[in-house]
C-alpha cells in the first residue's frame, strides 16, 4: 500500500518532465490533466483505505535518498492519511476542472511542467516522516507553485506577486528549518520518530512553537504574514489558485498540526493563548479584506484567510483542551478544525473553479464589469451560490456544521482553570461570530454582483456557459457540500482515528445515532441535525409552493422592473461591489483600513459630476512590510558604495582587520 | 648561539624597522627612494649575515638578489619611470606624516606583543627576528594605505617583501628561501612594469571611477 | 619521483600549456584544450581506483581526491563551454587567434596551479602553486586590454600580490613553530608532518600564523572585506574564467586555509580559529547579500553571490562539528558546480544580447527558452531551493548550528534570506516580462550547463556513499 | 402511542405558529394604532392582506432570474422550521432536538442570505441599498445574538432550547446580572433583526429610510405573500424566544399530559400578550433612528453580551 502511494507520488514526478513534451502539443493538456486525475484520485483511495479501516496498520517507509545517513521516512498515520485524502481530492477535483479550463491556457509550457510537479510536493509533506524530506517537500512546493503563480509573467504584477510569494514562503520555510534545528539539536536526528522520543524541555518547545506558528502560519496566511495571500493566489491559473488556496494551506495547517501536536509534546497552557490570539484576529481581519476587494479571485484569497483563522481558533482550542487534558473536548476541537480543513478544501476549490469559468467566459475579475451571469450562465452560478452558501456557514450546507462544532467546543471552555484563557476565548467566539456574519455579507455581495443584477458590460453580456468538464468538477464539489452538511456524522467518525493520534482522544461514535443527528458531547447538551432540518425546510417549501399553486394562483406576468417609481435602463445605476460594501466599510473601515470618503460636490451650476474618492490602506502592509522595504532599500543604497573604493582604500580594509586580528590574538 | 651574533643580527633587523621609519617619514620621492635603497642594503646586510651565521650559503644569493636588484636596480629604474612619466615631486600623503608616525609606533609595539607571547623556548633570535619582520611587514602595509602616489605605494609593497625575506633568512633552514626572494623580485618587476606600461600615473586608482561606472552600467 | 598519476595530473596540463602555446590555429588549440581537460579528468578519476603513494611533496588523501576530480572536471566542462564562447568572441573580433593562443596556454597552466596546490603536500609549495594560480588568473582577467578590464585586472593584482605577502609570512610562521618540533628542513613543512606533530608547536606562533593565512588565503577566497577584486574580475574577465575564478580558484584558496585550520585544530593550545572565520564569513554573507540589490552588471551580481557563498562555507567551518564540517564541503562541491553552471548561460545571455547590464536583458524566457530556463533553475539552486544540492548543504549548516549558536545562525539565515531576495529581484527582470535587446538564437552547446545542474539536482536527492564516507572523514579531522 | 402523541404537539406547534404569527402582528399593529388613539386595522387585517396577495398575480421584473422566484419559498420554508422548533406552549417537542439555538439561528441567517440576494437580483438601485444595510445589520446582529446564546448556554450549560427553557424554569437560576444584560442585548437584536422602529420602519417606503422593504420593493402577488408571512413569523419566533429564555413559567414539560399543554398553550398566549404591549409601547415611544446610527445601537447589544459572557466566565455565581 505504501509503495503504491510512493509510486503513484513518483508517477506525478514523472509527469513533471513530460509536461514540457506535451506543452508542445494539440492535446497535451488534456492527456496531462487527464493523468494527473486518474493518479490523484487513486490516491484519494489509497488514503481512504487507511483511514476508514481503523485496524488498519500505520504504514511506513525508507527509501535511500535524501541524506545518506538518514534516507527519506515514509509514514501514513491517520493524520496524514486525512490531509492525503484533502490534498489529493482537491487535486482531482482541479484536475478535472482543468480538464476543460487547461485548454484556454495561452502558454501551457509554463502551467504543465509545474502542475503535476506541485500535486507530488504536496503528497510528499504530508508522507515525509523526517525533517530533512518535509522541508525538502515544503519548499519543493513553494518553488513549484510560485512557478505557476508567473506563468502568466507578461503581466508585471503577477512577476511581483510570485516574488514576494517567494520571499515569504522562504522565509517561512527558514522559520521551519531553525524550528527543526532546535528539535533535532546539533546531533542530526532527523527523522520524526526520533524528534518524538525525545521529549524538548518546556522552553525549547516553546521557541519550536513560536516558530512554527511563523513558519506554517505564512505558508498558511495567517494575518500578519498573509501579505502574499491574496496577490499570489489570484495571479496563478483557476484551477491552481483553487489548488493553492484550497489544498496548499491545508498542507500548511498539516504542518502546523504534525509538528505542535505530533512532535512537540505535552502541550504548555499558554501555546493556545498565542495560537488563538493569532487565529481570531486572522478570521476577523480576513474576511473584512475581502469585503473591500472588487477584484472577485481576491476576495477569495482573503476569505481563505478568514477560514485559516477559524482553524487555526479550532487548533487553539485543541491545544488549550489538552494542556489541561480534557482530551473529549480537545477531541471536539480538534475534529472541528480538521472537518472545516475538509470543508474550505471543497467548496473555496469550488468557488475559485466559479471564479476561473467566468474569467474564461468574460475575460473579467473585476466584479464590478460583471453581472447578470446567472442568466448566461445558469449552471455555473448554481454550482457557486452552493459554494457561497456553504462558506457562509449557513445550514444545511457543511460550513455550518463545522463551525457549529467549533461553538460547542468554545461553549465548554469555562471549565478551563486558567484565567487568561477564560478571557480570551470568549473574545475569540465573539470574533467567530463577526467572521461568519461578515462572511456572509461578503458572499452576498459576490454571487450578487457578479451573477446576479443586470450586466454591467457587453462581455458580460455575451459570456457563455462553461464546458462540461468544468461543470463536472463544480458540481461534484457542490454536491459534496450539501452531503457534508446533511451527514455530518459520517464525516466526523472518519476523524476519529486522526484525533486519537493527535490529542489521545476522539468525539463519541456518531453515525450510530439515530436519524444520523450529531450529538458532540451530550444530547441535552446540544445536537444538530442537518438531514432532519433539510428535509424540514425542503418539505415545507414545496408544500407552501404546491398549495399557493393550487389553492391560489399560479399566474404570472413579466414587466420592466418598479424600483419604487424610478426604473432606469442603464445598468450604470444598480449598486456596485464599493457601493454594496460601503455601509459596512463605514462601520468597521475607518479604523481598520483607514477608509475614507472624500466627495467633491460641483459648485451649484456647474455641469462638472460630482466625485467621490475612496481610499483603503493595508495597514499591516504599510506598517509592517513597507519599512523592511525600505530599511532594505537604505541600506542597499549606502552600502554600495563599497563597489567604487580607490584601491587604496580597499588595501586599507585589508590593513585594518588585520590590525585587528592581530589585536585579538595579542589580548 | 652566543652573543655576538645575536647582538649583530639584531642590530640589523631593528635597522630595517627603522629603515622603515624613515620611508615611513619621508615625503619627497626621490629621497624616498634613496631611503629605500638603504633599506634594501641593510635587508642585504642581515640576511648576508644569517648566511654566515647559519652556515646556510645559499642564502648568500638571497643577499646578492637584494643587493642587485632591490638596492640598485629597482631604484634606478623607479628613478626613471618618475622622470619619464614626469610625476611632480610631491607625494601627498593620505594621512599627515605625525599621525602616520605614531600609528607606526603602535604597529611595532603591537607586532611586539604579539611575537612576546611566543614562548621563550623557540631561540631567541627567531623570536627577535620575527618581531621585527612584522613590525616591517606591518609599516610597508601602513606605507601603501598612507601614499596616494603609486610609486611610494610599490615602495611600500617592497619594503614589506623585505620584512618577508627577513623573516623567512630568520627561520633558520627554511627551505626555498632563495627561491622565493626570487619569486617575489619577478612580482616587483611584474608591479614596475604595470606602472611603466599602463602609464599608471597618479595612484594604482588613477583611472578615473566615475567613468568606469558608466562603461559598467554600475553607476550608482 | 616515481611516474604515477599524480605527476600525470601534474604533467599532463603543463606539457598541454606548452604545446598551446606554440599552436597558431585557435579552433585546433580549443580541441586541444578540451582534450587536454578531458585527459586529466581522467587521470583524476583514476586516483580513486589507484591511490598513489603521497610523498614529501605531494599527497592523496579523503579532503582533496574529490576536490582534484572536481576541479578537473570544471575544468573539463569549462574548456568544452570555452570553445564556443571563444570562436564567438572571435568572430565578433573582441578577441585576436594570438591573444586566443595565450588564454588556452594560460587555461592548461591555470590547472596545472590549482591542480598543483591540491595535491601539495609542503605547505610552501602550496603557497607557490596558489600565487602561479592568481597571477595567471590576473592575466586572463585583463585579457581583453579594454580600460575596465585593465583595471580590474590591476585591481586583482595589487590586492593578490599583498595576499600572497601575508600567506607567506604566515606560511614562515608555521614553519617556524614547527621548527622546534620537528627540526629544520623540508620536514618542517610537510603537511602531513605537520598535522602528525601539530600538538606540540607553539601556540602563540600558530594563532599569528593563522591569522595571516587566514587573510592571506581569504583574499583569494574573496571573504569580504577582502573581496574587492572579485566582483571586477569576475564581470570584466572571459566569462569561462569567471566561472573558474568563482567555481575552482576560490575553493581552491579556501581548501589551503583548511588544511591549516585542520594544523590548527590539531593543537589544543592555540586559540580556536572558529570564532574569526565565523565573523568573516557572516560579515560577508550579509555584505554580498545586500550587495547583489543595486547590480547592474549581471556577471558582477553573480560574483556577489560567489562571496556570499564562501562567507557560507566559512561560517560552517568556523562552526565546526561534523555535521557543519560535512556540509561546508558539500556546499563547497555544490557551489562551485552551480555557480559555473550560472556563468555559462550567463556567458551565453551576454553573447545573444550583446550585453551584460541586467537592464538590456529582459524576458529571456520567451526569447530563448532553455537558456533562460536553465538560468532559473541556476538561480534557484544557488540561492538554495530544493530538491537541488545547495538546499541539502543549507539544511545541515543552519540546522546543526542554530542549536549551537541561535543568534549567530539566525544572522547566517537572514544573510540567506537577503540574498534569495536581491537573486530574485535582478532574475524577475532577466528572465520575465516582456522580451528586450536582441532576440536571435544562441548557437551554443547547452552541455556543461546542464551536466552541472543535473550533478547538483542529483546530489540534491541521493549523495554516493563514496563521497559521503571521505567527507564523514575529513569532517572529523577538522574539528 | 407517545410517539403519535409527540407527532401530533409538534404538528401542532407548527401550525400554531403558522396561524398565530400575522394575528400577533395585527395584534401589535392595532396596539401601536390605539396609543396612538387612532382606530387602526382590525385584528384579522394581516390575513386579508396575505390571501387577497396570494389571488393576485405575479408581476416579475425582466431583469429577474428563476433565484428571484425560488427565493420567497425558501425563505418561507427556512423561517417557519425555524419558528416551530422554538419551544412555544411545551418544550422537549420530537424534534426540538433536530437543531440547537445556534442552528435556529443560522436557519434566519440563511433567509437573510437569500432575501439580500433578491435584493440585488433585479438589478434596481433600491434593491441594493437594501440588501447593503440589510448584511450591515446583520453583520452586527448575529454576533450579537450569538454572544447572548454563548452567555446564556454557558449558564443553562445547553445550547438545547428545550434544555434552556427547563433549567430557567427551574429555581436554579434565581437572578443573575448576565442574564438580565443578555435579555436587554437579546431584545435589541430583535428590533434590529425584525426591523422594528427604531432600526427600520416596516410602515414606509421612504426611500432613504427603508431597509427591508427595500430589498422586497420588486416582489408582488404571492411571493410578496411568502415573504410578508415569513417576516411575521420572524417576529413571533423572537418573541416566543425571549419568552421561553426568559419567562419559561408555565410551559408543559417534556411528554406531559393534555392538561399540561392546555396551560402551556394558556400561558404561551399570554405572554405573547405581554411582549406586543411592550413592543408596541416602545415603538411608539421612540422615533426611528439614522442608518449610521444603528450600528451604535447594535453595537451596544454586542457589549452587552459580551460584557454578560464575560461576567459568567469570571465567576459562575453572578
Amino acid at each position: 500500500m505504501m509503495q503504491a502511494a510512493l509510486w503513484l507520488v513518483a508517477v506525478l514526478l514523472a509527469l513533471a518532465p513530460a509536461g514540457i513534451a506535451l506543452s508542445m502539443q494539440k492535446r497535451g493538456s488534456a492527456m496531462l490533466y487527464g493523468a494527473c486525475l486518474i493518479v490523484t484520485t487513486a490516491l484519494v483511495g489509497i488514503a481512504l483505505l487507511n483511514l476508514l479501516d481503523p485496524a488498519h496498520p500505520i504504514l511506513s517507509a525508507t527509501l535511500p535518498v535524501g541524506l545518506p545517513w538518514l534516507g527519506a521516512h515514509f509514514r501514513i498515520d491517520p493524520l496524514a492519511a486525512f490531509f492525503l485524502v484533502v490534498v489529493n481530492f482537491g487535486g482531482a477535483a482541479a484536475s478535472l476542472f482543468a480538464l476543460g479550463y487547461g485548454r484556454h491556457e495561452d502558454s501551457p509550457a509554463r502551467v504543465l511542467p509545474f502542475y503535476p510537479a506541485y500535486l507530488a510536493a504536496m503528497n510528499i509533506v504530508v508522507l515525509s516522516d523526517d525533517a530533512f524530506s518535509f522541508l525538502v517537500a515544503w519548499e519543493f512546493m513553494s518553488l513549484t507553485s510560485w512557478a505557476l503563480v508567473v506563468s502568466h509573467h507578461r503581466k508585471a504584477e503577477n512577476v511581483r506577486a510570485g516574488y514576494i510569494y517567494l520571499l515569504m514562503a522562504s522565509f517561512g520555510t527558514l522559520a521551519l528549518l531553525l524550528a527543526f534545528g532546535v528539535l533535532a539539536g546539533g546531533s542530526g536526528a532527523y527523522d520524526f520518530a526520533a524528534i518524538r522520543a525525545a521529549h524538548p524541555s518546556a522552553n525549547v518547545a516553546s521557541a519550536v512553537l513560536l516558530l512554527v506558528l511563523i513558519g506554517a502560519g505564512s505558508k498558511a496566511g495567517l494575518v500578519p504574514l498573509h501579505a502574499w495571500l491574496p496577490l499570489a493566489h489570484p495571479a496563478a491559473p483557476s484551477h491552481v489558485s483553487g489548488l493553492m488556496s484550497g489544498v496548499m494551506t491545508k498542507v500548511a495547517v498539516y504542518g502546523f498540526v504534525r509538528i505542535v501536536f505530533d512532535l512537540l509534546g505535552p502541550p504548555e497552557w499558554w501555546w493556545s493563548m498565542v495560537v488563538l490570539g493569532v487565529g481570531g484576529p486572522s478570521a476577523t481581519l480576513g474576511v473584512l479584506y475581502a469585503l473591500m476587494q472588487r477584484d472577485a479571485k481576491r476576495v477569495l484569497a482573503y476569505s481563505t484567510i478568514e477560514n485559516i483563522g477559524i482553524i487555526f481558533v479550532g487548533l487553539g482550542l485543541a491545544l488549550a483542551f489538552k494542556a489541561e487534558a480534557m482530551g473529549w473536548v480537545a477531541a471536539l476541537a480538534f475534529t472541528a478544525a480538521l472537518l472545516h480543513v475538509f470543508n474550505h478544501a471543497i467548496f473555496k476549490s469550488l468557488l475559485f473553479f466559479g471564479a476561473g469559468s467566468v474569467l474564461n467566459a468574460t475575460g473579467e475579475r473585476d466584479m464590478e464589469k460583471l453581472g447578470g451571469l446567472i442568466h448566461r450562465m445558469p449552471r455555473t452560478a448554481l454550482a457557486m451560490l452552493v459554494g457561497c452558501v456553504a462558506i457562509s456557514a449557513l445550514p444545511p450546507f457543511n460550513g455550518f456544521v463545522s463551525e457549529w462544532l467549533t461553538f460547542q467546543a468554545i461553549l465548554l471552555s469555562p471549565q478551563l482553570p486558567s484565567w487568561g484563557l477564560k478571557l480570551i476565548i470568549p473574545a475569540v467566539g465573539g470574533l467567530l461570530a463577526l467572521a461568519a456574519a461578515l462572511a456572509a455579507a461578503c458572499f452576498v455581495k459576490l454571487f450578487g454582483v457578479s451573477f446576479l443584477s443586470r450586466a454591467r458590460t457587453p462581455l458580460a453580456a455575451e459570456a457563455r456557459e462553461a464546458d462540461r468538464f468544468s461543470l463536472a468538477a463544480m458540481f461534484v464539489l457542490a454536491a459534496l457540500c450539501l452531503i457534508v452538511g446533511i451527514f455530518p456524522g459520517l464525516f466526523i467518525d472518519a476523524l476519529a482515528p486522526a484525533a486519537k493520534a493527535m490529542v489521545g482522544n476522539s468525539m463519541p461514535h456518531q453515525a450510530s445515532l439515530e436519524w444520523l443527528t450529531i450529538v458532540p458531547i451530550a444530547e441535552s447538551r446540544s445536537s444538530y441535525n442537518g438531514l432532519l432540518v433539510f428535509t424540514f425546510v425542503l418539505l415545507s417549501g414545496s408544500i407552501a409552493s404546491v398549495a399557493i399553486h393550487r389553492l391560489a394562483s399560479d399566474r404570472l406576468r413579466r414587466a420592466p422592473a418598479w424600483d419604487c417609481g424610478y426604473p432606469d435602463p442603464n445598468p450604470a445605476i444598480q449598486y456596485t461591489a464599493d457601493s454594496f460594501s460601503q455601509p459596512i466599510r463605514r462601520v468597521f473601515g475607518t479604523v481598520i483600513f483607514a477608509a475614507r470618503e472624500i466627495g467633491e460636490m460641483p459648485p451649484p451650476g456647474s455641469a462638472h459630476p460630482a466625485r467621490l474618492t475612496v481610499s483603503v490602506h493595508d495597514l499591516v502592509w504599510e506598517v509592517l512590510y513597507a519599512p523592511i522595504g525600505k530599511v532594505i532599500a537604505f541600506t542597499t543604497e549606502h552600502i554600495n558604495i563599497l563597489q567604487f573604493l580607490t584601491i587604496r582604500r580597499y588595501l586599507t580594509l585589508v590593513f585594518v582587520a588585520l590590525v585587528l586580528l592581530l589585536v585579538v590574538v595579542a589580548i | 648561539m652566543h652573543g655576538l651574533e645575536f647582538d649583530v643580527a639584531h642590530t640589523l633587523a631593528g635597522s630595517l624597522v627603522l629603515a622603515s621609519f624613515m620611508l615611513l617619514y619621508q615625503d619627497r620621492l626621490y629621497a624616498l627612494l634613496n631611503v629605500y635603497a638603504l633599506h634594501a642594503f641593510v635587508l642585504a646586510l642581515s640576511v648576508a649575515w644569517q648566511a654566515f651565521v647559519q652556515h646556510a650559503p645559499h642564502l648568500y644569493v638571497t643577499a646578492a638578489i637584494a643587493l642587485l636588484f632591490k638596492a640598485i636596480i629597482i631604484p634606478v629604474a623607479l628613478h626613471r619611470i618618475i622622470v619619464r612619466l614626469g610625476i611632480h615631486r610631491e607625494i601627498e600623503t593620505a594621512l599627515s606624516v605625525g599621525l602616520t608616525m605614531i600609528g607606526g609606533i603602535g604597529l611595532v609595539a603591537l607586532s611586539m606583543v604579539v611575537m612576546l607571547r611566543v614562548t621563550p623556548g623557540a631561540d631567541a633570535l627567531a623570536r627577535e627576528d620575527l618581531a621585527f619582520a612584522l613590525s616591517v611587514v606591518l609599516l610597508g602595509l601602513l606605507i601603501m594605505v598612507t601614499r596616494r602616489n603609486a610609486v611610494s605605494q610599490v615602495v611600500g609593497f617592497m619594503s614589506l617583501e623585505n620584512g618577508l625575506v627577513l623573516a623567512a633568512t630568520g627561520a633558520k633552514g627554511m627551505p626555498l628561501v632563495v627561491e622565493i626572494s626570487v619569486a617575489f623580485s619577478v612580482l616587483i618587476a611584474f608591479i614596475v612594469i604595470g606602472i611603466f606600461l599602463f602609464r599608471i600615473r597618479e595612484r594604482f586608482d588613477s583611472v578615473d571611477i566615475a567613468a568606469l561606472d558608466r562603461f559598467r552600467g554600475e553607476r550608482r | 619521483m616515481t611516474f604515477d598519476a599524480l605527476t600525470a595530473l601534474l604533467l599532463i596540463p603543463a606539457v598541454a600549456a606548452a604545446i598551446l602555446a606554440l599552436l597558431p590555429d585557435y579552433r585546433l588549440t580549443a580541441a586541444l584544450n578540451v582534450l587536454a581537460a578531458l585527459l586529466t579528468l581522467a587521470t583524476a578519476m583514476s586516483l580513486f581506483v589507484v591511490e598513489p603513494a603521497s610523498g614529501q611533496y605531494l599527497l592523496v588523501d579523503d579532503l582533496n581526491k574529490v576536490f582534484i576530480v572536481l576541479t578537473t572536471f570544471v575544468g573539463f566542462t569549462t574548456s568544452i563551454f570555452s570553445a564556443s564562447y571563444i570562436s564567438h568572441e572571435i568572430e565578433i573580433g573582441r578577441l585576436t587567434p594570438t591573444f586566443v593562443r595565450f588564454y588556452h596556454a594560460m587555461y592548461q597552466t591555470l590547472m596545472f596551479a590549482m591542480n598543483l596546490a591540491l595535491v601539495a603536500n609542503n605547505i610552501g609549495l602550496m603557497w607557490v602553486a596558489v600565487e602561479v594560480a592568481t597571477l595567471t588568473t590576473v592575466l586572463m582577467v585583463g585579457i581583453y586590454r579594454t580600460h575596465e578590464a585593465l583595471e580590474a585586472a590591476w585591481k586583482y593584482f595589487i590586492l593578490g600580490s599583498v595576499g600572497i605577502a601575508l600567506a607567506l609570512f604566515g606560511t614562515i610562521l608555521v614553519y617556524m613553530a614547527a621548527r622546534p618540533v620537528i627540526g629544520e628542513g623540508t620536514d618542517a613543512m610537510v603537511w602531513s608532518v605537520l598535522v602528525a606533530r601539530a600538538a606540540q608547536f607553539d601556540p602563540a606562533l600558530l594563532d599569528v600564523a593563522f591569522v595571516f593565512l587566514l587573510l592571506g588565503y581569504g583574499t583569494k577566497v574573496g571573504l569580504a572585506p577582502l573581496h574587492a577584486w572579485l566582483p571586477d574580475a569576475h564581470a570584466e574577465g572571459p566569462t569561462p574564467i569567471s566561472a573558474v575564478l568563482s567555481g575552482l580558484l576560490l575553493n581552491v584558496a579556501l581548501y589551503a586555509l583548511l588544511r591549516f585550520k585542520m594544523i590548527m585544530a590539531a593543537n589544543a593550545g592555540a586559540i580556536a580559529p572558529g570564532p574569526l572565520m565565523v565573523a568573516m564569513g557572516l560579515i560577508s554573507v550579509i555584505f554580498a547579500a545586500l550587495m547583489l540589490y543595486r547590480r547592474r552588471d549581471i556577471k558582477r551580481m553573480f560574483a556577489y553571490s560567489s562571496i556570499e557563498h564562501m562567507g557560507i562555507i566559512v561560517f560552517a567551518f568556523g562552526m565546526g562539528g561534523a555535521l557543519a564540517n560535512f556540509a561546508g564541503l558539500l556546499h563547497m562541491i555544490m557551489h562551485s558546480l552551480t555557480k559555473s553552471a550560472i556563468f555559462f548561460a550567463v556567458g551565453h545571455v551576454a553573447q545573444v544580447k550583446g550585453t551584460q547590464k541586467i537592464a538590456d536583458i529582459g524576458g529571456l524566457t520567451v526569447t530563448n527558452p532553455v537558456l533562460g530556463w536553465g538560468l532559473v533553475l541556476g538561480v534557484v539552486a544557488i540561492v538554495g531551493l530544493p530538491p537541488l544540492g545547495i538546499f541539502m548543504s543549507e539544511f545541515l549548516i543552519v540546522s546543526s548550528t542554530f542549536a549551537r549558536q541561535p543568534w549567530l545562525t539566525a544572522i547566517l539565515v537572514l544573510g540567506i534570506l537577503i540574498a534569495l531576495g536581491g537573486l530574485f529581484s535582478r532574475l524577475n527582470v532577466v528572465v520575465f516580462g516582456e522580451p528586450k535587446g536582441e532576440t536571435k538564437p544562441a548557437e551554443a552547446s547547452y552541455v556543461p550547463m546542464f551536466a552541472h545542474l543535473a550533478l547538483v539536482l542529483a546530489a540534491g536527492i541521493y549523495l554516493p556513499p563514496l563521497l559521503v564516507a571521505g567527507f564523514s572523514n575529513v569532517a572529523k579531522l577538522l574539528g | 402511542m407517545t410517539l403519535l402523541r409527540d407527532l401530533v404537539s409538534q404538528g401542532a406547534q407548527m401550525l400554531l405558529v403558522l396561524l398565530l404569527a400575522p394575528l400577533f402582528t395585527g395584534y401589535v399593529r392595532k396596539l401601536k394604532a390605539q396609543l396612538l388613539r387612532r382606530q387602526g386595522p382590525p385584528l384579522l387585517q394581516p390575513y386579508r392582506d396575505l390571501g387577497r396577495l396570494m389571488r393576485k398575480d405575479v408581476v416579475l421584473a425582466e431583469s429577474a432570474s428563476w433565484l428571484f422566484r425560488v427565493i420567497p419559498y425558501i425563505i418561507f420554508a427556512g423561517t417557519w422550521v425555524a419558528a416551530s422548533l422554538v419551544p412555544t406552549f411545551g418544550s422537549g417537542l420530537l424534534f426540538s432536538w433536530s437543531a440547537d439555538l445556534i442552528a435556529i439561528i443560522a436557519l434566519l441567517g440563511s433567509a437573510r442570505f437569500f432575501l439580500a440576494l433578491a435584493g440585488m437580483d433585479a438589478g434596481t438601485a433600491f434593491g441594493g441599498i437594501g440588501s447593503s444595510r440589510e448584511v450591515m445589520i446583520a453583520s452586527l446582529a448575529e454576533p450579537a445574538i450569538l454572544i447572548t446564546v454563548f452567555a446564556v448556554a454557558m449558564i443553562a450549560g445547553s445550547t438545547q432550547l428545550s434544555t434552556i427553557a427547563e433549567f430557567m424554569g427551574s429555581s436554579a437560576v434565581g437572578l443573575r446580572v448576565s442574564l438580565g444584560l443578555a435579555l436587554v442585548a437579546l431584545i435589541i437584536v430583535a428590533i434590529a433583526e425584525n426591523g422594528r422602529i427604531p432600526v427600520d420602519n416596516p410602515a414606509t417606503h421612504l426611500e432613504l429610510t427603508m431597509v427591508h422593504e427595500a430589498m422586497v420593493l420588486e416582489y408582488s402577488g404571492r411571493h410578496l405573500a411568502l415573504i410578508d408571512l415569513s417576516s411575521h413569523l420572524k417576529l413571533l419566533l423572537y418573541v416566543s424566544l425571549i419568552a421561553c429564555m426568559f419567562m419559561p413559567w408555565g410551559a408543559a414539560e417534556p411528554h406531559a399530559g393534555n392538561l399540561a399543554l392546555a396551560a402551556g398553550a394558556i400561558a404561551y398566549i399570554g405572554k405573547l400578550m405581554a411582549c406586543g404591549i411592550l413592543l408596541a409601547v416602545f415603538e411608539t415611544s421612540i422615533a426611528k433612528m439614522r442608518v449610521f446610527r444603528i450600528p451604535e445601537f447594535l453595537g451596544a447589544a454586542l457589549m452587552l453580551a459580551l460584557l454578560a459572557t464575560l461576567l459568567r466566565f469570571v465567576s459562575g455565581s453572578l
